[in-house]
């Protein structure tokens, strides 16, 4: 197991090199610089502040200097916000996402997978198609079309929940945490559903029931393990989604994450802003398939012995 | 041998048809066909049904709830919503078809090429699916659609090169286990050359997969354009979509409720009906269930 | 009053496709210390009418409709599901037929082992942990598990199916039940392991005055074991009696034709071997395939290879059936697919009359092809889904040019002849068809090229015996009349001696011994093969006790 | 809702699984218990506001993030606000009439030729660490602000002083020649190049704000842009309140500088501001009672808070124009003609009413009316008719002939609706095809300072309250200029003229003329002036309201309505 991941890690390096260079080829490419601005600037001192970021050098040597610098895991400056570095930027906005995404994750995981179990115990009965359609407006009701339907009825009319800021107001991380986490959690019920109704078929089920186990003892014991399976390996490129679908959620809830922090840079031309998030989201994006893939793989005792992943 | 040629009647009900009448019997499925039947009807004749021009202003009547002239009321401009729905569902729904088509495309063919070939290729070509998995593909698309501007071109090319991966996965496993089937190895032992074991033997057997997923496809390139022009990167004015008649629609959500409410309910309509028809075509088609 | 009592039991299936009568009025009994066999062919309603009386259909579709089963004075039919949860975990047990699928791949034997002692629904009989742990290794021991104490925390996949099959034993009995329902439980195993297991049932049975319900297809098999026996088809209970009045006074006519099916005897049909110089010539073949899996006994994992076919040669003569028989993993579909170069060869050289065929390219290959063809076992697996049997017949025809446009129509036609289906349904598909019919037609596409060597790997075993028969009479007809030489791969040993002319014994990639069949029959000189020929059970109760008696 | 109805079921499953413990109803219960403890830490009714109105903290809305609160690189409206609490000028205004009022300078003379100011600084002035406040502070100030390499964007406030504009661009290097000298530790002179009304409120502006060298050198360089010496513990001010906090995207906290001279006036004791980027999400945290001021309303709202009569919308007149600049180079934009009937066929009043809705006043001319008493001539006026006439005479009748035009704007809810507006005025009035393009704003401002445009949205707001701010800017060759429209009569008219005006009379009335000139030409064509709009907690007072929208913190002070401490409202 443990030679699994050291070997998918190492792989992990040119993925990440081929994110960085795509991303620096695009950033260069786009149109307008980082130092436009709409007071007129005097030509002489456009070309100091260039000089400042050494953006006058011609660009293969920017991007060495670049890959020098976060191999020693200095991300740059920020254009944006002069005096900021962007290690700085990226550790004020890392956590309120990787939070974000965290609640979000528990909340598709929690409901769900209970929806999707609940589902299967008796599939085509009105106990299967009540959660099952649930999940299915939860695919197709987009987040921002969401969030600001539960701010309105919860955070205005009801006046239970802050409707926006992270951290300050109690209770004002559960709107956006329910607003990501609702399209996962429907896409989870039905994964969780397959997985547990493809188990329940199997023959080792109907030898536990005739062995006379409870029939909640037959789901928990054996169908848990084996129908989840399907939904941890979703885990990975769920994070990858999740990441993505933050950008909404934190306009609409004002959360000072990552996701804003990208949308705004990608604006500003931000380009030291633009290829440090990059870099740290592709990061934890792979981090988290790799655990989702090693979980996966420590549940099935098979593959576990072989040690190796048989993907 | 002088034995006449009997006619050959009884024609035998292919898998097709077997699959035409399960569905026939699933309500669900058949509400969903009959529903986007409609819309894309709607969407094609547009130019000519629409009741008002897409651009018809009317500065004076503003916002005005639905009424005998606007059946669903008009935006701040005093435009037409029904018109500016029925525009925007032609744009949805061709960046939703166009977008899937490309991620078939790809995806088929790699996962068809992956699957047959197996081995050391079959082995980069997945790793690269899993590496491709992994990138935070929403950076990407910000970043494409900020350097290139904002043309629908590039939103399909984009939105279909995100969803290839999964499609190429589910064919490769179909394949992956087609290849051990009996009858390919009969096919192999007739002779046949590859590319005519793939043409005739393997294509046909993964249509069924395919078909579903496909359908499962379409809703969520829909979502991510909605969300794409909601964050300003999707489609542009003067075209709109729903996504982006919905974003509008946020912001005065208080004020001019009918705004957000007809666009949010015609995307969420046509989504429904796209995935029970997946579900329905996904039991019509299993294998498992036509083989007994 | 015997200790389960059942009569007039009604089980329908309500499907998409109508009402299905799967057991219709059956009535049966049995005591204490006594085996019933319910013998029938698949789709007879035995396993449906055994599943009902603990409750074990999935409800939606099935439905009891009548009927009662009285276990102990009780109805099981009508018990509420506490009553009926200690019915399964305390009185009644089950073994399952397929026993790499009927233990949890994720959850080790020991823990399932324990499962009905701590979880018993009557607290009073509910053990602790250690206690249970204890009294399932002295059971392991007893089904004949070597160290039981280690294996007790290995998991299913560990273990062969022989052995799997012994902690489905143990599992059963761990509650000391008083009714044992084995549904088919030797089916998947090989003759030699089957024999062991059957043993050993009826040990533990008289050891603990055990009521026996057995269920199986098998007559060789339910000859040996029972006391009663009752032959069902289509739901109905045709024939019930004891073992001896069923084979030997047998009234009803379905259990004659059932009897008479039974390969038995020397093959009759003279040998039409032509002495001349051997068709095909195998010298010293080898095909290994990597092994990733890690070695059961923890050596280090080096570059380890499974050695399927492990330097064979022999010689098939034009116009002979060489019967190649083995138990399962011994390498015979291997090699079977070694011959005709469907599987690719790490040594050694195979040549067709003369000609080295394992150096040729594809596309040379294409003509030796054209000689040899393949039938296969699994007939619903072995035909395209979605191609009528028209194209299936029509892709070899036209591929090698036997037939063109104009006369493609007539040669099918014909082909639908040689195989015994009406012309009429060339344009059906495959999964409107019987697994008989679709066997035909596997065969029919096997000859359409006119080939010279046919290579059948266990052509018959997944169908039922009356349609066995008549597909094996099928293949001695065609081979007759088309001059055909046949290798024909089964590991059901009375198949093979009902239809070769030598067979050739394999074991572990190894050939252990060639002969004439019924000089092997007599004298085989290798003990493997003895210990084969001994494992067969004989369809008639007086010899086959005998032998059980001199084999123990 | 479909998060209720996800919910609801949810709870069904806890409690008909709630017959036998398994994991699945664990995790229900567990589920709930959590959402028990979020939901317990709400509809709590000690909202920020009544809370702030208690302990004296006011909770502001700034709008975006602040980039920088180095006031010689700062050029934001955010910025501006939080850099005008906690540093301050030699000279501050009045909150509504603007005057300027003494600020680190206790009194200050000016030379009869207007050119030389002398200022006498407060002896108790002191930094926020306790440091004096001397003359020689402001000398150091104004020469790092001058740096090339610092990129300040305000440079051109600099300009007024003597060879301020010659230093900066290079073409002296002895800062000894630029007019500002400290006489002693207590007096500033500074020597203008031409007498200057409007200077006393350029040095209210941030631009030239005093900076506290020990620090700026204890960081870095002093033309060093990415110097640490803005962050909290680090910065030194000179302001009523001093940073204590700076939590990126999250708040930014000012607390009361116990050093400030004034510091007895000053009634507040602590302003967070937030960064409130969506208007939308802005009004909501209003609404629920987290912000006492708002930066922004969204344009559909105001209506609703006009007709309900909200005590808490302010909308007050603001010294900016919102114009279209006219590349005057391109060959059918070229004849006056063509940009006269296009400035006549804008419904001016529609837009103002119907789209920004925020009481906007529409105007034919560039300068704000009023500003400093001066009124411009305009005869623009909206009437179709005539357009139609000049643009036939121009040589398209009808609007036959001419070329597609494309409006271009920045993307923004505000633009596009007033570009949709205006594109179907041009289509309905004068037969024309207008196509709208927005570029993001990077991209936008690339296009106009490159002239890659044909029409283009503005707009400019007065850093300073007089004429010149705005009509300065359209001189030949002028950096925000853009339009390629040059005439030497009214940079002669700006430049020589008006500056050596004796009285101020006769200064607007050059003004006047000057305007005349541009008006006549029409290289921009302008539609409204704006007005600041904001939501205003009525716990807020003393605020008052003024033409450049400028806040004086240290006046403000809360009182909540309900009278609980004894306020005498």
């Amino acid at each position: 197991m443990f030679r699994f991941a050291i070997t998918r890690l190492l792989q992990a390096v040119p993925v990440i090199l081929v994110v960085i260079s795509i991303t620096f080829l695009l950033v260069h490419a786009a149109p307008g610089g980082p130092f436009s601005a709409d007071k007129a600037v005097p030509p002489e001192v456009l070309k100091a502040l260039e000089a400042q970021y050494n953006l006058d050098q011609p660009l293969w040597q920017q991007y060495m200097g670049y890959l020098g610098d976060v191999v020693r895991g200095d991300f740059g400056p920020s254009f944006k916000y002069p005096g900021r570095s962007v290690n700085e930027l990226i550790a004020s906005g890392l956590p309120a996402t990787a939070e974000l995404a965290f609640y979000a994750m528990l909340v598709a995981l929690i409901i769900g997978a209970s929806a999707g179990v609940f589902a299967a115990m008796r599939p085509n009965t009105m106990q299967d198609y009540l959660p099952m359609s649930a999940a299915m407006i939860g695919i197709c009701m987009p987040s921002f079309l969401l969030g600001p339907l539960l701010v309105l009825i919860f955070g205005i009319h009801l006046e239970w929940v802050p409707v926006s800021g992270w951290g300050d107001a109690p209770g004002d991380k559960i709107l956006p945490a329910i607003t990501l986490g609702t399209g996962y959690a429907a896409y989870i019920a039905r994964l969780s559903r397959g997985g547990m109704l493809e188990i329940l078929s199997q023959d080792y089920i109907r030898t536990a029931r005739a062995k006379g186990l409870s029939e909640s003892l037959i789901i928990t014991k054996h169908a848990l393990r084996g129908g989840l399976i399907p939904v941890i390996a979703f885990l990975g490129p769920a994070f990858a989604g999740l990441v993505g679908g933050s950008f909404v959620v934190e306009t609409i809830f004002q959360i000072p994450g990552l996701g804003r922090f990208y949308v705004q840079a990608a604006f500003n031309r931000d380009y030291t802003m633009i290829l440090g998030t990059t870099i740290f989201f592709a990061t934890l994006i792979i981090v988290f398939n790799l655990i989702s893939d090693m979980i996966a793989i420590w549940l099935n005792p098979k593959l576990r012995q072989q040690g190796q992943g048989d993907n | 041998m002088d034995a006449s040629i009997e006619k050959i009647d009884e024609a035998g009900s292919s898998l097709w048809q077997d699959a035409w009448v399960k569905l026939r019997k699933n309500r669900l499925a058949i509400c969903g066909l009959v529903v986007l039947l409609l819309l894309g009807l709607v969407s094609l004749l547009t130019p000519w049904i629409a009741p008002y021009g897409y651009e018809e202003q009317n500065l004076i009547l503003g916002a005005s709830p639905p009424s005998a002239e606007h059946w669903l009321g008009t935006d701040i401009f005093g435009r037409d919503m029904l018109t500016r729905i029925m525009y925007g569902g032609r744009v949805s729904l061709t960046v939703g078809l166009i977008a899937t088509a490309v991620a078939l495309m790809i995806g088929v063919l790699w996962g068809a090429t992956s699957g047959f070939v197996g081995g050391r290729v079959d082995a980069v070509m997945m790793r690269l699916v899993d590496i491709l998995y992994a990138l935070p593909f929403m950076i990407f698309i910000v970043l494409l659609m900020v350097v290139f501007g904002r043309n629908i071109f590039l939103l399909f090319f984009a939105i279909g090169a995100v969803e290839w991966l999964t499609m190429a996965r589910i064919v490769r496993g179909q394949v992956m286990t087609l290849r051990k089937q009996e009858f390919v190895e009969a096919a192999y032992s007739l002779g046949l050359s590859q590319w005519t074991i793939i043409r005739r033997h393997i294509i046909p057997n993964t249509l069924g997969p395919v078909i579903v997923y496909t359908t499962l496809t379409i809703p969520s390139v829909m979502l991510l354009e909605a969300f794409l022009s909601f964050l300003g990167l999707g489609i542009q004015p003067p075209q709109s979509s729903w996504g982006l008649l919905i974003s509008y629609g946020v912001e005065t959500m208080e004020e001019f409720p009918w705004l957000l409410i007809f666009p949010g309910l015609t995307l969420s309509i046509t989504l429904f009906a796209l995935n029970f028809l997946g579900d329905g075509l996904r039991d019509a088609l299993d294998p498992r269930t036509s083989k007994d | 009053m015997a200790l389960l009592e059942v009569n007039g039991l009604k089980v329908h299936f309500h499907t998409r496709d109508g009402l299905v009568k799967a057991v219709d009025d059956v009535s049966f009994s049995v005591d204490c210390g006594e085996t019933l066999a319910i013998v029938g062919e698949s789709g007879s309603g035995k396993s449906v009418t055994c599943y009902s009386l603990l409750d074990l259909l999935p409800k939606p579709p099935a439905k009891i409709e009548g009927g009662s089963a009285l276990f102990d004075g009780v109805d099981l039919l009508t018990c509420d599901s506490t009553q009926m949860r200690s019915f399964r975990s305390n009185d009644i047990a089950m073994i399952f037929q397929d026993p790499m699928t009927s233990l949890n791949p994720f959850i080790t034997i020991g823990e399932q082992l324990i499962e009905p002692l701590i979880y018993n629904p009557d607290k009073s009989r509910t053990q602790t942990r250690s206690a249970a742990r204890l009294r399932a290794i002295e059971l392991l021991d007893e089904v004949g598990i070597i160290d039981p104490e280690k294996r007790f925390d290995c998991y299913p996949h560990e273990f062969s199916g022989g052995m799997r099959q012994r902690v489905m034993i143990a599992m059963a009995l761990i509650n000391e039940p008083r009714l044992l329902i084995c549904d088919e439980p030797t089916t998947a195993l090989d003759v030699t392991i089957q024999a062991q297991i059957l043993a050993l049932i009826k040990k533990l049975q008289q050891k603990r005055n055990v009521a026996v319900i057995f269920i199986s297809h098998d007559l060789g098999v339910v000859a040996g074991i029972a006391d009663n026996v009752i032959v069902m088809c289509e739901g109905t209970v045709r024939e019930t009696g004891d073992t001896e009045a069923i084979f030997y006074r047998t009234q009803n006519d379905y259990t004659k034709k059932l009897l008479a099916a039974i390969p038995e005897g020397a093959k009759v049909m003279p040998s039409r071997l032509q002495q001349d110089s051997p068709m095909i010539e195998v010298k010293n073949l080898k095909t290994y395939f990597r092994d990733y899996g890690k070695p059961l006994a923890g050596a280090r994992p080096e570059k380890r290879y499974i050695k399927a076919v492990d330097d064979v040669s022999l010689h098939i003569q034009r116009g002979e059936i060489l019967g190649l028989v083995g138990e399962s993993g011994s390498g015979k579909s291997t090699l079977g697919r070694s011959i005709l170069q469907l599987a690719p060869i790490t040594e050694g050289s195979v040549q067709f009359s003369g000609t080295e065929i394992s150096a040729l390219s594809r596309h040379q290959l294409i003509p030796w092809r054209r000689k040899m063809q393949m039938i296969f076992q699994d007939p619903y697996a072995s035909l395209n889904p979605r191609m009528t049997v028209y194209e299936t017949l029509a892709e070899p025809l036209l591929y090698h040019g036997l037939a063109n446009a104009k006369t493609i129509n007539h040669q099918v036609q014909l082909l639908m002849d040689d195989v015994g289906l009406a012309r009429a349904n060339l344009r059906k598909y495959p999964h409107e068809f019987s697994g008989g019919q679709r066997q035909r037609i596997a065969i029919g596409r096997a000859i359409a090229t006119k080939p010279e060597l046919i290579i059948a790997d266990e052509p018959v075993s997944a169908l039922d015996v009356t349609i066995q028969a008549q597909v094996l009479d099928l293949i001695l007809d065609l081979v007759e009349r088309h001059n055909l030489t046949m290798l024909f791969i089964s590991h059901d040993l009375s198949v093979v001696r009902y239809i070769s002319d030598r067979v050739i014994v394999m074991n572990k990639g190894v050939i252990i011994e060639i002969g004439e069949t019924e000089a092997l029959w007599a004298s085989p000189q290798q003990p493997y093969t003895q210990q084969l020929l001994e494992a067969i059970p004989l369809a008639d109760p007086k010899s086959e006790r005998a032998r059980l008696a001199s084999a123990s | 809702m479909s998060q209720t109805t996800a919910y609801q079921n949810h709870k069904t499953a806890t409690q008909s699984s709630s017959t036998h413990t398994t994991k699945t109803s664990t995790a229900a219960l567990l589920f709930g218990a959590v959402m028990m403890v979020f939901l317990s830490g709400c509809g709590t009714d000690e909202t920020n506001v009544s809370k702030g109105n208690e302990t004296g903290t006011l909770h502001w809305g700034n709008g975006t993030e602040p980039q920088s609160l180095d006031p010689h690189i700062a050029t934001g409206v955010p910025e501006h606000h939080i850099i005008s609490s906690i540093m301050e000028g030699l000279v501050t205004k009045d909150s509504t009439t603007l005057e300027p009022k003494p600020g680190v300078a206790e009194s200050w003379e000016i030379s009869e030729d207007g050119r030389v100011y002398t200022f006498h600084l407060r002896h108790d002035a002191r930094w926020s660490n306790g440091d004096p406040h001397t003359a020689e502070d402001y000398v150091w100030s104004w020469w790092r602000a001058l740096q090339p390499a610092l990129g300040s964007l305000y440079a051109y406030m600099y300009y007024a002083i003597d060879n301020a504009q010659e230093y900066y661009e290079g073409t002296i290097t002895d800062f000894e020649q630029v007019g500002v000298k400290a006489l002693d530790e207590h007096t500033l002179q500074v020597t203008l190049e031409n007498p200057t009304p409007y200077f006393l409120q350029l040095l209210d502006h941030y631009s030239l704000f005093p900076v506290h060298r020990p620090t700026l050198e204890k960081f870095g360089a002093p033309d060093e842009r990415g110097t640490r010496w803005t962050y909290e513990g680090n910065i030194v001010t000179n302001g009523p309140f001093q940073l204590t906090e700076w939590q990126i995207n999250r708040r930014v906290v000012v607390e009361r500088n116990p050093f400030y001279w004034d510091r007895d006036t000053v009634r507040l004791n602590k302003i967070i501001f937030y960064p409130t980027e969506n208007a939308v999400s802005e009004e909501r945290m209003f609404r629920s009672g987290q912000l006492h001021y708002t930066n922004d309303i969204p344009a559909d709202k105001i209506p609703v808070y006009k007709e309900s009569g909200d005590p808490t919308l302010e909308i007050a007149p603001y010294l900016g124009t919102y114009f279209y600049r006219i590349n005057t180079n391109l060959a059918h934009l070229k004849d006056p003609r063509v940009r006269r009937a296009l400035a006549m066929t804008i419904d001016r009043e529609q837009i103002t009413e119907r789209i920004t809705k925020a009481g906007q006043i529409p105007t034919y001319a560039l300068t704000p009316p009023g500003t400093m008493g001066y009124y411009p001539p305009s005869d623009l006026s909206f009437d179709p008719e005539a357009a139609r006439k000049l643009l036939a005479e121009a040589g398209y009748p009808n609007g036959e002939g001419f070329p597609v035009t494309e409006i271009l704007y920045n993307t923004n809810e505000g633009h596009r609706k007033i570009a949709v507006a205006i594109q179907q005025m041009w289509n309905k009035y004068l037969n024309i095809e207008i196509q709208l393009l927005n570029q993001e704003w990077k991209v936008y401002l690339d296009s106009e300072s490159a002239g890659d445009y044909q029409i283009s949205r503005a707009s400019w707001i007065g850093d300073y309250v007089d004429p010149n701010s705005f009509l300065d800017m359209f001189l030949c060759g002028g950096g925000n200029n853009r339009t390629g429209w040059c005439n030497e009569e009214f940079d002669r008219l700006i430049l020589d003229e008006a500056p050596t005006a004796k009285t101020h009379a006769k200064r607007l009335e050059i003004f006047t003329q000057a305007e005349t000139i541009l008006l006549a030409d029409l290289p921009i064509i302008p539609i409204f002036t704006y007005t600041s709009k904001h939501l205003v907690s009525p716990a807020i007072k003393n605020k008052g309201t003024n033409l450049l929208d400028q806040t004086m913190y240290k006046e403000i002070y809360l009182e909540s309505d309900s009278g609980s401490n004894g306020g005498d409202n």
